[in-house]
């Protein structure tokens, strides 16, 4: 059995597969090396230099200097690899979460305290949730 | 012999940590999280396990895509918190139990259960946040802990049924044991959440309050839940609740024994932007 | 739909790469032990596989005691011979097939396998002497080549049967993918030997040879045999054998298929330590 | 099910369980330093000092640099480790393996072109093989 393909119709969400991870290896593994001090000064004082020792794709690396973390998940990233760049800008988890549902940080922090965002209408791709913007992958 | 006395469960929030970490536990946002924890403190010095069996996932930290086992058992001595890009959390280094552990890892994996054994690795906030919100600010951990890591990062994720499954076979292994120790086996990570895309914010409240009453009342039919389920109904970080499955096949009354009491639940929406859900089930005695 | 045309099986002793790599094919002691793969050029030449899913296990090479994974299947692009103290062998890199590879990882670990997915690791004799036996001295290998490791190092090694029911998950992974494929499973190591210790150089002909014809008529019942048996009878290097149960749970008469056909059968004592065993099974076509 | 006890009621032999790996971590680990040229350099030009360079216990040390493979197996070491210091000192695995039983290089040479050791006497411990001398562990 293939992955249920049911994991590919769920709305404003991109399940991280083998295929993603294929794609987003560099990039993936490159956030990797965000893990030590040293390497996250390098990485500030030049974030081209330091992309360019990496086997990004261009658009990858764009994706990261323009810190677009929705582009950098459609380009093979996963939350969990990309939230080391976050913490490299000192950025928290709500604040990369928000960034990427277009809204502002203060309404995005408004919606969690009132209980987050609703599962009605965000179930299955075609209903008419909140997360229904079409998916730029 | 050794014995499971408890099976404790609990979200694994890094903002949490963070929040412990930086003294902000009393502040109007934080309180109500942290109250949903006072209960523990009393009851661990009643319980004073003497190891705390840890199954959380590993977020892209010590395992990158190098290298991915579904399921991963530490039997080192010691592991030191990780610094997951905002430096290690300052908490006190884990010290494991090889014995036990390497126990374990004979037992399942002459039962069909494909481990990894890990002797050398840093632990990330899916291990310590749960040490500190369950004991506090303290010196050093009060108890021996085994991490057991699965992935939830990478689908295919294991199976709830599997997870279910390999906790059976744990707990059995716990069980033959033979020195006399109090042991735990916590599920961590979840409830409700997704970290990504548009969809990012999801809470499912009805969801994980169901998953909690079947946690406690009907594990096995819980275990039968599909993945997909878990990722569209609470959210793509949501998966890590097939972990909760693990520590709950451990208990005594999947394998015909009396039903597990319900010391403690609390739920809580929000913790950055998660669900926060935590239940400690005891055995009879 | 991709097909499994062929099992193989072979010994993969390091003294043979040694042999190979300084020309010394044609000594006297080495002769013999080359000719039993001189079949293999022809074959090959008429089979020409796209795609070689290579069973072996990791020599303390790959995998230290910091992580040792039951079962872990390449899914990385390529894979560079290992430096294993003597200096890397001149043999080419190892081209994997990352798409097939990860199909079969999703596959099987849906079934229940808990794998662990690796995709950067350098191959050591283990994976390429059965190469060079095979493939002779070449350029290039002729064929993409999946590399899966089983540890058979540190005990408990995965058992007979659990290695035969994993072939037979991966004989279906490998049937469902969507792509004309040419495909052979390998099963590699032993045969009867034991690296250590005064029982060191322990030879078991008989039971070499009643153990490959059982390979062939009766590996569903070959594979209840325990581990105990290969380590006392074969030698504690002989549990290697296990991994030849994955390659032959791979073909179609374990799913009710046709029997295969014995395309080649060899058997030669000692290189260096070992036994030296390599058959060949073909798929009716 | 704890590892079938039979497993340590074979001669001649150390099965590596966790229990040995533990015993013999750092010796293993050490070894497999030795898969790097520089640290074969190292280790040839001064064999204590490097070995000071990890946990290793003195009776391991003194064992390494003894090259008694039957102590550093007893001492938690597995083979497939050790191998890489016969590696370094540019030793054949038959080389190693045979310095294991108390023959002669060219003995244990003659005994596997003959066919190699007989399963016979040697199946458990307390039988009647060549195979049945004490352990030393
Ligand atoms: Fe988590
Ligand atoms: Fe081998």
């Amino acid at each position: 059995m293939a992955l249920d393909k049911a994991f590919h119709e769920i709305p404003g969400t991109i399940v991280f597969d083998a295929e993603q991870a294929r794609k987003g290896y560099w990039l993936n593994q490159f956030c990797m090396s965000l893990m030590k001090a040293e390497n996250r000064a390098k990485f500030k004082a030049d974030e081209r230099a330091y992309l360019d020792g990496w086997k990004l794709t261009e658009a990858q690396k764009q994706a990261v200097i323009d810190r677009d973390l929705n582009r950098m998940m459609a380009l093979g990233g996963n939350i969990y690899f990309l939230s080391k760049i976050g913490a490299t800008d000192g950025k928290s988890f709500q604040q990369m979460a928000g960034s990427m549902t277009g809204m502002s940080e203060e309404a995005y922090r408004e919606m969690m305290i009132k209980g987050g965002r609703s599962i009605e209408g965000n179930r299955r791709i075609g209903e008419d949730g909140d997360a229904q913007r079409p998916r730029k992958d | 012999m050794a014995r499971i006395t408890a099976s404790l469960y609990t979200s694994h929030i890094p903002a949490i940590g963070a929040a412990f970490d930086l003294g902000r536990t009393h502040e109007d946002y934080w309180k109500p999280v942290f109250a949903g924890y006072d209960f523990d403190k009393d009851w661990m010095k009643r319980q004073k396990p003497d190891v705390v069996v840890l199954v959380y996932n590993d977020h892209a930290t010590a395992f990158s895509l190098a290298m991915i086992p579904t399921f991963a058992i530490m039997t080192g001595p010691e592991f030191a918190p990780a610094d997951e890009g905002y430096g290690a959390r300052p908490v006190p280094t884990v010290v494991g139990h090889p014995e036990l552990a390497a126990h374990i890892a004979s037992e399942v994996i002459q039962q069909d259960f494909d481990l990894t054994m890990v002797n050398e690795i840093d632990v990330d906030h899916g291990l310590t946040v749960p040490l500190s919100c369950v004991f506090g600010k303290v010196d050093a951990w009060p108890c021996k802990v085994i991490p057991f890591a699965v992935n939830v990062v990478v689908h295919p994720a294991p199976s709830g049924a599997r997870c279910f499954a390999l906790g059976q076979a744990i707990g059995r292994a716990i069980r033959s044991y033979p020195e006399d120790l109090n042991v735990q086996v916590w599920g961590t990570g979840g409830m409700s959440h997704q970290l990504q895309g548009p969809r990012a914010g999801l809470i499912n409240r009805e969801w994980d309050n169901a998953f909690l009453d079947r946690l406690i009342d009907d594990p096995a039919g819980l275990a039968r839940m599909p993945n997909i389920d878990y990722v569209r109904e609470a959210g793509s970080e949501g998966i890590e609740l097939v972990m909760w499955l693990i520590a709950r096949g451990a208990m005594a009354d999947v394998a015909g024994g009396p039903k597990p009491k319900v010391a403690h639940r609390f739920y809580h929406v929000p913790a950055s932007n998660t669900a926060v859900g935590h239940l400690i089930l005891e055995e009879a005695v």
